[in-house]
């Protein structure tokens, strides 16, 4: 059986479900697909920022209301932020060593 | 809406009040629901902005006048009467003047970077609140989202130096970047402070809970907080003595070397929208807001936002340019740290308070 | 006639998950890095958009101020302190590039057709509309105070780390 | 009736020739040769004369000037502009590093061979409309310096000089009053027709 689209509005949960998915695949493309160790990073930001509107999509629609999806968006957000600062400094560090941020020439540790 | 501590009828309170409700009814009668609401508050927005770019140019008649009396000159008084004209000439020139757009300079971004910078520090002032129930929107985060919103300053700045394809730009920019970014943590934390005693992030509940007594003067942690928060919100909005960004005697103008014409005009609008909004925050979370005797609310939220409006300019007018480093020292090593020993004196004191009551 | 309120949330919806998305693709698409990053941050933005209409106004002030205040700032930031090469490729091989998309394509496929063949049980028809700051601190503190003190030795660790690596020697 | 004082400045202004062909191929009717010529009363009723008058008043209370002092003409420059004579006044004590914002260049000192490319640079840089003001007789001719190896002989040999400012160096005094002979020229430009042949 195919799957129905949810009608335009009102907003559902469905549509912020959709819209999650569709900003982590859209992400996770950009992991694969580019070879700019700073734009792969952004990419990793869309992911998870995708994963958080599914958290709050999560929350805003349950019921009886309870909020652990937007905790949940608090701490992802926390780790996202970590995360920026420590694979920034990965970066500045490769960088530092040869000359690139592209991710292909980093691969020393290739057999 | 409740009108709590104005003393007058309710049209001096909300001059607008009667208007609104007049175009509502009007509007009510012709288009269907949320419609006229729309249409009321993209009203006020535009008034509310038209406001905004009126005061700039007092301001910037003002800081002139006032630091030209700190440096014993009689500053411009050749156009109106005292000079008042002074910043109609100016945005009339600045209008007229050719705009340049460096070849080399990345057009797209480079054109909407200054707006970047604008419509933030313009939509931080739909969120002051000018007296009870005049506000555009009273969310209950109002304090974050005001902080949030002006961070997108940072954002076009960075983007208008790296932009311009100019050394001296890029520099402006990194300084921003950097400068922002340590000063911002510093600027919250001492905001939380106010948030922490009134028990509420809403602006309104922030101003409410002052009204037997200034945020300011709670002592031990008010003047501390609001201290931290005057020094931070300065360094926050590029004005001397932190208006590195702009050195001219290290970095030429820094990240608006190559605007020129009315883009430059959006930047300088910026950046007096932002020092007034830093004034009216700061009137808001440590100076009772819109409260206050005799004189309507909005008044008294204007005259306190000017009035720490001129402190920035008496400030500006006194101090010398700091170096690099020692703004990074003390806004990691001094403003921080006192800004969180704040911060948790304060939960203390309020677990203290609450403690005693129950 | 009446426009229901509902229309317009769902205008805000669509056009903030537009925002969120072209974003996100022209982040991809987009040859220069900067311009990737002002991509970035149009996506993030729009998803701070998207929260305040499923009813998270305190996550979306934080969504903000930490993405586009910190995050945003230290990317950018560590872009120019990466010179970069504009003459260079940024994507990667064609093949490598297309068969990252059609995986991702695949991902979401697979990912909508099983969210929208569900049966969502216990939902509201609306987002919740109730105070959430005070909601999550509580919670924060009472029953998720495990992870917080866990994510807070997290910052440590990587606010220390991150001095490390960068630092030069 | 009486003759307005300004009607003697606008017939004083440098006839700009018609711009009557582009590559070759004539866009003006025949006969249609020269400045047109626009009788004094009908100057003061159109309506360009009026939008002439709020702009050039905008731009001479509004001349930031760029801070661009090479020699000791730059000391009384800045003295100009400190508290005893106060430049400020005039709107104009708005020192602007950057040549894209600034309208007035104060040409303030003795321009070296090497320097002069620098000069016609920064003037070069400026966004129009644009004046600049020559201050000290080595700017204007060469000064003590005239005839030496390496000092131009005044710079209105590449850069267009609105004022020439004598003295050596010439008091603040005399640097205001070049600026409000600058003011005066500003009010005689018009939006079509600008002193500069612009």
């Amino acid at each position: 059986m195919p799957p129905s689209l949810p009608p335009l509005y009102p907003i559902t949960l469905q549509h912020g479900l959709l819209l999650g998915a569709a900003l982590f695949s859209v992400g996770l493309a950009g992991v694969l697909a580019k070879r700019n160790a700073i734009v792969i990073l952004m990419a990793v930001e869309v992911m998870l920022n995708g994963v958080n509107v599914t958290f709050v999509a999560f929350a805003g629609y349950l019921q009886p209301p309870v909020l652990t999806g937007q905790v949940f968006a608090v701490f992802v957000i926390a780790v996202a932020a970590a995360e920026a600062a420590v694979g920034l400094a990965i970066i500045i560090a490769i960088y530092r060593l040869r000359q690139t941020v592209q991710v292909d020439k980093a691969d020393e540790l290739r057999g | 809406m409740s009108f709590l501590s104005c003393p007058f009828p309710a049209l001096v309170c909300n001059p607008f009040g009667l208007a609104r409700d007049g175009i509502y009814g009007l509007l009510a009668a012709i288009v269907p629901e949320p419609l006229p609401t729309v249409a009321l508050t993209v009203l006020g927005i535009a008034m509310l902005i038209a406001i905004i770019a009126l005061t700039v140019m007092s301001q910037v008649w003002v800081e002139r006048r006032a630091v030209a009396f700190l440096q014993e000159r009689l500053g411009p008084n050749r156009v109106g009467p005292a000079g008042v004209l002074q910043s109609v000439a100016d945005v009339l020139k600045l209008l007229l003047k050719e705009d340049l757009i460096p070849f080399k300079a990345d057009r797209a971004t480079f054109v909407v970077a200054p707006l970047v910078v604008l419509v933030p520090s313009l939509s931080v002032w739909s969120l002051i609140p000018w007296g009870p129930g005049l506000a555009i929107a009273d969310v209950n985060v109002g304090i974050l989202l005001v902080l949030a919103i002006g961070s997108f300053t940072t954002l076009g700045i960075l983007a208008a130096g790296w932009a311009s394809a100019n050394k001296y730009s890029l520099l402006g920019g990194m300084r921003v970047a950097a400068q922002l970014i340590s000063y911002e943590v510093p600027l919250v934390v001492s905001a939380l402070v106010p948030v922490l005693w009134a028990g509420t992030a809403s602006l309104q509940g922030i101003i409410e809970s002052q009204a037997t007594v200034w945020n300011v003067f709670v002592l031990p942690v008010g003047p501390i907080a609001f201290l931290v928060f005057l020094i931070a919100g300065i360094a926050e909005v590029n004005r001397s003595p932190f208006d590195l960004p702009e050195a001219e005697s290290e970095i030429v103008a820094g990240f608006h070397t190559e605007y020129s014409g009315m883009r430059f005009a959006l930047f300088f609008l910026a950046e007096y929208s932002n020092s007034l909004a830093i004034g009216a925050l700061a009137a808001v979370l440590f100076l009772g807001g819109w409260q206050g005797p005799i004189l309507p609310p909005y008044v008294w939220l204007f005259f306190k936002a000017y009035a720490v409006f001129l402190i920035l300019v008496w400030i500006r007018g006194t101090l010398p340019r700091l170096r690099y480093d020692q703004l990074m020292h003390f806004g990691w090593k001094v403003a921080l740290p006192i800004s969180l020993v704040t911060l948790g004196a304060t939960a203390v004191l309020v677990s203290a308070v609450q403690g005693t009551a129950a | 006639m009446v426009i229901p309120m509902e229309l317009l949330v769902a205008g805000g919806f669509y056009t903030f998950a537009a925002a969120a998305i072209a974003g996100a693709i022209s982040l991809i698409i987009a040859r220069n890095v900067f311009h990737s990053a002002l991509f970035l941050t149009l996506t993030l933005a729009s998803a701070g958009g998207v929260f305040v209409i499923l009813g998270a106004d305190f996550l979306a002030a934080v969504q903000l101020l930490i993405y586009v205040g910190a995050v945003m700032i230290l990317i950018l930031f560590g872009l120019m302190l990466t010179p970069q090469d504009v003459e260079l490729p940024n994507l990667s091989t064609p093949g490598q590039a297309i068969s990252g998309a059609i995986v991702a394509a695949a991902i979401f496929v697979v990912s909508a057709a099983t969210l929208l063949s569900a049966q969502w049980s216990g939902t509201a028809a609306e987002p919740s509309d109730v105070a959430t700051t005070e909601q999550i601190g509580v919670s924060l503190f009472t029953t998720f105070v495990l992870p917080f003190e866990i994510a807070s030795v997290l910052f440590l660790v990587a606010m220390i780390g991150a001095i490390v690596i960068a630092r030069e020697r | 009736m009486t003759e307005d004082p300004s009607a003697e400045r606008a017939r004083n202004v440098r006839p700009i020739p018609m711009l009557t062909q582009i590559g070759g191929r004539r866009i003006a009717p025949e006969g249609a040769e020269g400045t047109p010529e626009i009788p004094f009363e009908l100057r003061q009723n159109v309506m360009i004369a009026s939008v002439d008058r709020l702009v050039n008043w905008g731009r001479k209370s509004s001349l930031w000037p760029m801070a661009f002092g090479l020699a000791c003409c730059a000391i009384e420059m800045m003295a100009a502009g400190a508290a005893r004579f106060d430049l400020s006044r005039f709107g104009a004590e708005v020192f602007r590093p950057s040549p894209r914002q600034a309208d007035l260049m104060i040409v303030a000192g003795t321009v070296t061979i090497k320097m002069a490319p620098a000069v016609r640079r920064i003037y070069d840089q400026m966004a129009s409309p644009k004046w600049v003001i020559a201050m000290g007789s080595c700017t204007i001719a060469g000064g003590p310096f005239q005839g030496s190896y390496s000092t131009v002989p005044g710079i209105d040999n590449f850069v267009p000089v609105d004022v020439h400012v004598p003295g050596c160096p010439p008091r603040p005094d005399a640097l205001i009053w070049g600026i409000m002979k600058l003011q005066e020229k500003i009010e005689t430009e018009s939006l079509y027709r600008t002193n500069d042949g612009r």
